[in-house]
């Protein structure tokens, strides 16, 4: 993959202020024909902010774009969809209730045309899709499909649009690694017909996989553009963050006393196969046991069960030999810390200020009320201490919790799960979209809380994070549960298996 | 009752009164869909029906023609709701508020403008409405005006407009998910204006049916509620077209026996418990459908460029 | 040309956008004026006049604030927990009914309770009547997930039946020459007229009162954030462990209670007794008065103030005038949207691009 | 002597029926330079008291209108202000020493309307359709049925409410069912039942006021209402500065000429002659007090 010719794409000086927020400071890239150009930096870096303003989303405070030698009008996604730009977003813009069809359909022809050509588009999308071997049922409605297919049916998107270039905004955050291998694929065909690709990636090694050029921000800056071949992973993230990042390790624990008990466990879903069946598991106190398999298997099932969200509809669920409750307000006060994959859906109220999210668990522990008024002196104190501990950036406990970026947000609803000292901590893809700095604090607070004896089940489809947290590592796939084996048992490549197997059975 | 019940079923006149009594129902909830799906509640109905119903017949009365009634109630309806539209579609503001701002205008503006414009009527005047279309040889449509057939035809019109056209899936998809259409170079704040003000040119045809068809002359609170009935209906309808004239059907079927369990002599109910029927209908029915509707995603919910 | 939010809202804006409002509204409704003939500067002279100039003016606007400031607080709690409430003008026929039905003369309860009793029973069954009303809605909102907009729409049609029913029916006054009235309210359970030769009534307390403990009841209790929680992400609310269900259900009660109250004080303070035309859409201009003060309990009462204040004004200009009175509602209609629009300016500025 | 003062407050706008007789009145008299007149129209209730006090405090000397569903609200402000009179539609009694009242007693010229309708009506049903089943209404409905009954015995009634005072599709909608249902006769105590007549070819018999002019082939005749009699009245005993509180309700009735049956105009050759002269006698009857038209209340239903 070597890049050829003028360049496809010139920035330059791009300049974007949100507020007082420097999201992007005189910012020049150039992108060449057939190159891939992975952006990297921290949260909030300002990443998706500068390609936002290249497929017109934003309009830039100062600077210009030129695509394909021609000026591009600023602010103006048709303009830019007209130059042969397609964008993946970071956060899928489909629409839920609509077919794949219509999603891929939309905009694509004359407004005030009487009727719409779907016979020729169906054609046309099979055709593209057979090309870059992304399979997708047209007629299936969006809701139904899982996310790696979302993903497909973005890319498919852009190019039946027939973008020249791409731009993919984080899209491996919510992949499994099989899914992320076929996007890598897809990519890989793409460059071979000539398109350019833009990836924002968090995860460096597979930046270093599948990019040619790698461009650094740091403070809304371009401190830095390397080509892959010349830089390390160490050093990347060192660019990144500004100074070294020292992962965690993990060190050796002798597991205590069973906590959680899993026997023959069944949920029942909506049509005829239930999400679980028959799934048994055990999780002891000072261990960590990790849930790995492709999304859409149940594990959201699991975590929901053991959340407290939905109740079992056979089979036993212990706590300690005693029947696990199905309400959150009973296992707070069994001790159980939850950490939602989906921060900001249900783990925190963005319209709320950050002390209100702080203590919306214990809103009724005589800690924070008395006689049903608030102790908001109490609360805040609770929440500068919360912060403080956590690291967590913010300009005030007052702001609300919408105004705080993913990593913030994630250490915000850590910290408050693992008040109160837990003795079971249920994780679920707790460093999702988070940047290696911030990853490595999530990890470091769970193994602590490992450490002091507490039992953490971890479910994640990130297998480098699965790796680095579980003592022991178990399998999901169908609704069914593999044995959690230790984790030195599996290797990528058997873990992989065995997820790809379940992918097997479901096709 | 229940032979007397069936006899009735069994006249046409039964149904060319259902009819009637829909067709301001049709045109009001079909304008109503176009606005809903495209994500903008339309509380301004009740007012902008009034202002239908007065400009149309102000229009007649001046001189100017029926149709030209017709299209000047469509007019205005449609300036109306771009006022809407400009309030919370341009500037974000309160969907609710605003739709209710706009009725409480439009029907006091409409009785302003009338009472200037008529002082010293003593009996409201009035002016030769549209008259059946004889010559059309089906039964129960024939007993009806034109503006019934252009009600019944709008239905299937605008149901392959929205599902079948550019134009359609445009306004369903800043309905569903206004981000992605603007990721596919569309203009949310057009789409959305544009729904807005057609969807509230039906609603002033709507209006105009009530001076210009079904009656001769203009009254204040001529419209006395039909708006809001139309905002249950499309609900009741799931946002689809075709359901939507089923529920409008369904509630002047309801509203037709109310009239003629009345006079049956039926009088050990009092007549308040007929006229809650259709209402009591309406809420049964939402109960019943809730489960398989499909909300706008989008609905009332403001877009605005660049925030989250 | 667009709107940008700004960092921190402007407390210059805040004050100067409902100036702002009257004076882009006293501009729209001139041309109206003078189309009918009427003298522009003497007529809002008259307005103002009608509105604050003189005891009578004052208290008029009192009176009719109080059952607006009890509906826009209704509206204001349930909104605040994202429960489209637009019942609560049924509510406050169902209160008022209820009211009579308790503390009804002739035909009324008939019971033989001392006012003492009978005052606070009285209230409580309006507010009572006033809950049940939107607690159905309520219900089959977290049931079947029915939509509350819809169906207290509709409650308000069938309430009003249902009053006219009753009012034909069991709860007529037999004296009332067979006008579809209810029974009058006991002498003794009337509220008290807080000023002599006037219609203030000791219902303006209840509603002030309303609103400084719901004001509190947000501000500093844990039922206010569990209800501010469950309407701003009830998935949220529910995975942090508050119970979702009843604190809609208790925020529709108290919702419709304060709606039902509304209806109490109508009965017990004004009328004296129930008729079909007894509120001039207090329900749904509490809605509009509930936005305009942004949910806020005490930006209500001003909002409230306001809008009567408006109304009572502009129905006596017109009067004064000879201007049709239809302009009363033209005025408040064009002040409510005026302010809404400049209610932006405090929260957004203008960029030229 | 100088022009008294007089304002008039009106629940509905002055279009309907029962207003607009006042406010005809009213103008009538202001025409001739016996008053100054302003009104109010649709004051709802929940306003009606604190226009009468605004009007009461700027010293109008005569306030006019009705008092039906504001009784005791009405009933305070008069003794608030004993210096001005009050004339208010109302069912109940006058009170001392201001507040006079009046209504609508045209139950005799209704049971002639009634007559002429049992006489024209060949299907031998007769719709009637009415706002609310209030007095003012039902006794008129009552007399109506009355007197078609004597003419025609075997004549079957339908009638409906539609539960608004003001909804004149909704009437028109109501008129037209009980045509399917056979009526050929409509009494039109609502505006909206004439259209329906008219639309179908049937008969219809007005109300209050004389509507023949607009449906001249519909309209066979009407119970009419005149307020000038009571408004006469009460203007004469302001200018002698003797106003008391007083039942003003008989300056309805015929005798005094507060109401009458209309000419019968384009139906007067097609309306049998006999059927004309027995309404003609029973006119005379009435008025010399040989028959009286009884008042009931209660409200009219379907003849089953
Ligand atoms: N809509 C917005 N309003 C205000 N500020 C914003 C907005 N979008 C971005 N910002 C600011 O711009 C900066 C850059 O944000 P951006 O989303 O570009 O970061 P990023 O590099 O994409 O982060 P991540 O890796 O988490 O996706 C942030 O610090 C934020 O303060
Ligand atoms: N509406 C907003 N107004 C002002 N600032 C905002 C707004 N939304 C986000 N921000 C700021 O944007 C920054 C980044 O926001 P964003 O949601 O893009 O996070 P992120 O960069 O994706 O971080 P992460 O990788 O942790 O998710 C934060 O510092 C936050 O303060
Ligand atoms: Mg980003
Ligand atoms: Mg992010």
């Amino acid at each position: 993959m070597t890049a050829t010719g003028a360049p496809v794409l010139r920035l330059r000086g791009i300049g974007k202020r949100f507020g007082p927020v420097i999201a992007n400071a005189d910012i020049s890239l150039e992108l060449a024909r057939g190159e891939v150009l992975a952006l990297l930096g921290e949260n909030g870096a300002g990443k998706s902010t500068l390609v936002s303003i290249l497929f017109g989303h934003y309009r830039a405070d100062s600077g210009s774009i030129e695509a394909f030698g021609q000026p591009l009008p600023p602010g103006d996604p048709a303009a830019a969809l007209a130059a042969g730009i397609g964008m993946v977003h970071q956060h899928f813009t489909l629409a839920d209730n609509l077919t794949v069809l219509e999603n891929i359909l939309i905009g694509t022809e004359p407004l005030w045309q009487p009727f719409s050509r779907r016979r020729a588009a169906l054609a046309r999308i099979h055709d593209t899709a057979a090309r870059f071997g992304l399979a997708v049922d047209p007629a299936a409605r969006v809701a139904r499909l899982s996310v790696g297919e979302k993903q497909r049916v973005e890319i498919l998107k852009a190019l039946y649009r027939g973008a020249r270039v791409l731009i993919l905004d984080e899209p491996t955050a919510v992949l499994t690694p099989q899914e992320s291998s076929a996007l890598f694929a897809t990519l890989k065909e793409l460059v071979a017909e000539g398109l350019s690709i833009i990836f924002i990636s968090h995860k460096l090694d597979e930046v270093l996989a599948v990019s040619d050029r790698v461009a650094v921000l740091r403070g809304g800056r371009l401190v830095a553009e390397r080509a892959v071949a010349e830089t390390s992973k160490a050093e990347l993230a060192t660019l990144m963050v500004g100074r070294e990042v020292k992962l965690p390790q993990r060190a050796l624990s002798v597991p205590g006393p069973l906590r959680l008990r899993l026997r023959g466990v069944r949920v029942d879903g909506h049509g005829a196969q239930p999400r679980l069946d028959g799934v048994d598991l055990e999780v002891h106190g000072g261990e960590i046991v990790a849930i790995a398999g492709v999304s859409g298997n149940g594990q959201a099932a699991l975590a929901e069960l053991l959340c407290g969200l939905c109740a079992a509809s056979a089979g036993r669920v212990e706590l300690d030999g005693r029947p696990l409750p199905a309400d959150p307000a009973a296992l707070l006060a069994l001790g159980v810390g939850r950490i939602p994959e989906d921060r900001t859906g249900i783990g925190t109220i963005g319209d709320l200020p950050v002390w209100q999210n702080a203590i919306l668990e214990r809103w009724r522990s005589p800690r924070f009320s008395r006689w049903g008024l608030l102790r908001r002196g109490a609360a805040r104190a609770f929440t500068q201490q919360l912060v403080a501990a956590g690291d967590v950036r913010l300009g005030s406990i007052e702001q609300p919790a919408r105004g705080l970026s993913g990593g913030n947000l994630q250490k915000l609803v850590l910290g408050r799960a693992l008040d109160g000292e837990p003795g079971l901590i249920i994780a679920q893809q707790p460093s999702w979209g988070l940047d290696i700095g911030a990853v490595a604090a999530v990890h470091e607070r769970l193994l602590a809380a490992r450490a002091r004896g507490a039992a953490l089940l971890l479910i994640s489809e990130d297998l480098d994070e699965v790796f680095a947290l579980a003592d022991r590592i178990a399998v999901m796939s169908h609704g069914q549960l593999g044995p959690a084996r230790p984790g030195a048992e599996w290797t990528l490549a058997s873990l992989g298996l065995a997820m790809a197997g379940a992918r097997h059975d479901a096709a | 009752m229940w032979i007397e019940l069936l006899g009735w079923l069994g006249q046409p006149d039964y149904w060319v009164a259902v009819l009637r009594i829909a067709t301001p129902l049709i045109f009001g909830t079909l304008g109503v869909l176009l606005c809903e799906r495209a994500g903008v509640l339309n509380l301004g109905i009740e007012g902008i029906m009034v202002i239908g119903a007065f400009t149309g017949w102000l229009a007649v009365h001046a001189g100017a023609g029926l149709w030209t009634g017709v299209l000047i109630a469509a007019l205005c309806g449609a300036a109306f709701g771009a006022l809407h539209a400009l309030l919370t579609v341009l500037l974000g503001l309160s969907q609710h508020v605003s739709g209710l701002g706009v009725t409480l205008l439009g029907i006091s503006l409409s009785s302003y403008a009338y009472r200037l414009s008529f002082p010293q009527v003593s009996t409201p005047p009035t002016i030769v409405p549209f008259a059946p279309m004889d010559g059309l040889g089906i039964p129960v449509l024939a007993q009806q005006t034109p503006l019934t057939l252009l009600a019944l035809l709008a239905v299937p019109l605008l149901a392959y407009l929205l599902q079948r056209t550019p134009l359609g899936l445009a306004l369903r998809m800043v309905g569903e998910s206004p981000a992605s259409a603007e990721g596919q170079g569309l203009s949310v704040l057009g789409l959305r204006c544009g729904a807005v003000i057609a969807g509230s040119a039906l609603m002033g045809v709507a209006g105009s049916f009530l001076t210009l068809s079904a009656f001769n002359a203009f009254y204040f609170n001529m419209v006395n509620g039909r708006g809001w009935i139309c905002v249950a209906l499309v609900v009741f309808a799931g946002w689809r077209p075709g359901k939507a004239l089923l529920g409008a059907l369904l509630f002047a079927f309801c509203d037709t026996l109310q009239l003629r369990l009345q006079q049956g002599g039926h009088a050990a109910v009092p007549y308040q418990v007929y006229l809650m029927l259709p209402y009591l209908l309406s809420i049964l029915a939402l109960v019943v459908m809730a489960r398989r509707a499909q909300y706008p995603q989008a609905l009332m919910q403001p877009y605005r460029r660049g925030e989250r | 040309m667009r709107l940008e939010a700004r960092e921190q809202t402007s407390a210059g804006w805040a004050l100067a956008a409902p100036l702002l409002a009257v004076a882009l509204t006293l501009l729209a409704c001139a041309g109206l004026l003078v189309w009918a003939g009427a003298p522009v500067g003497r007529a809002y002279a008259l307005l103002f006049d009608g509105a604050f100039g003189s005891r009578l003016a004052l208290t008029e606007t009192l009176t009719r604030a109080t059952p607006l400031i009890l509906t826009g607080l209704a509206v204001a709690v349930a909104f605040r927990a994202r429960l489209y409430n637009i019942g609560a003008e049924g509510q406050l026929y169902l209160g008022a009914l209820a009211a009579v039905a308790v503390g009804g003369l002739h035909g009324g309860s008939g019971w033989d309770l001392p006012p003492a009793v009978l005052y606070p029973l009285m209230l409580l069954a309006g507010m009572a009547a006033g809950a049940a009303l939107l607690l159905g809605p309520a219900w089959l909102k977290l049931r079947f997930g029915v939509d509350e907009v819809v169906t207290t729409l509709l409650l308000n049609f069938i309430a009003l039946l249902l009053v006219s029913m009753l009012l034909d029916g069991v709860m007529k006054d037999p004296l009332a020459m067979g006008w579809p009235q209810s029974v009058a309210i006991r002498d003794e359970l009337v509220f008290a007229q807080l000023l002599e030769r006037s219609r203030v009534h000791s219902g303006l307390l209840w509603a002030l009162g309303a609103a400084l403990a719901l004001w509190a009841l947000e501000r500093y209790t844990r039922f206010g954030l569990a209800m501010r929680a469950v309407g701003a992400n009830a998935r949220a609310a529910r995975f942090a462990g508050l119970p979702v269900k009843r604190v809609m259900l208790a925020t529709a009660a108290l919702s419709g209670a304060l709606a039902g109250l509304a209806g109490v004080g109508e009965v017990a303070g004004r009328a004296g007794y129930v008729t079909l035309d007894m509120s001039p859409g207090y329900g749904y201009s509490g809605i509009v008065i509930a936005m305009l003060a942004q949910l806020h309990p005490l930006g209500v009462v001003l909002a409230a103030l306001f809008v009567a204040g408006t109304l009572v004004g502009a129905d006596s200009m017109s009067r004064a005038l000879g201007v049709p009175s239809y302009l009363a509602d033209v005025i408040v209609a064009v002040s409510l949207l005026a302010m809404l629009v400049t209610g932006l300016a405090a929260r957004y500025r203008l960029r030229w691009s | 002597a100088d022009a008294i003062k007089v304002a008039a407050i009106y629940t509905v706008p002055v279009e309907q029926q029962w207003v607009s007789r006042i406010h005809k009145a009213l103008k009538a008299a202001e025409g001739r330079g016996e008053i100054t007149y302003v009104f109010s129209e649709s004051v709802g209730n929940a306003d009606y008291e604190r226009v009468m006090r605004q009007y009461a405090e700027q010293g109008v000397q005569l306030i006019v209108g009705e008092a039906f569903a504001v009784e005791a609200a009405a009933r305070k402000v008069a003794k608030d202000y004993p210096q001005t009179a009050f004339l208010l539609g109302s069912s109940g009694k006058p009170q001392a020493p201001n507040f006079s009242v009046f209504d609508n007693y045209i139950q005799e010229p209704s049971y002639l309307t009634g007559m002429i309708a049992g006489g024209m009506t060949k299907s031998n049903v007769i719709g009637l359709v009415g706002g609310f089943p209030i007095p003012e209404v039902n006794r008129l409905m009552q007399a109506f049925m009355a007197g078609a009954r004597e003419v025609n015995p075997q004549v079957k009634f339908k009638v409906s409410f539609i539960g608004s005072w003001f909804d004149p599709p909704k009437a028109k909608e109501a008129a037209l069912a009980q045509i399917d249902q056979g009526a050929d006769v409509l009494y039109a105590e609502r505006f909206g039942v004439s259209d329906a007549a008219k639309e179908r070819g049937k008969l219809a018999i007005g109300n209050v006021i004389d509507t023949q002019e607009q449906y001249p082939k519909t309209v066979v005749a009407s119970a009419l209402w005149f307020m000038e009699p009571t408004i006469a009245r009460a203007l004469y005993q302001i200018e002698l500065g003797r106003f008391k509180a007083e039942d003003y309700g008989q300056y309805s009735m015929m005798k005094y000429l507060g109401s009458d049956l209309a000419p019968l105009g384009t139906f007067a050759d097609k309306v049998p002659a006999e059927l004309q002269e027995k309404v003609r006698i029973k006119r005379a009857a009435i008025f010399d007090g040989g028959f009286v038209v009884p008042v009931i209340d209660t409200e009219p239903k379907s003849t089953p």
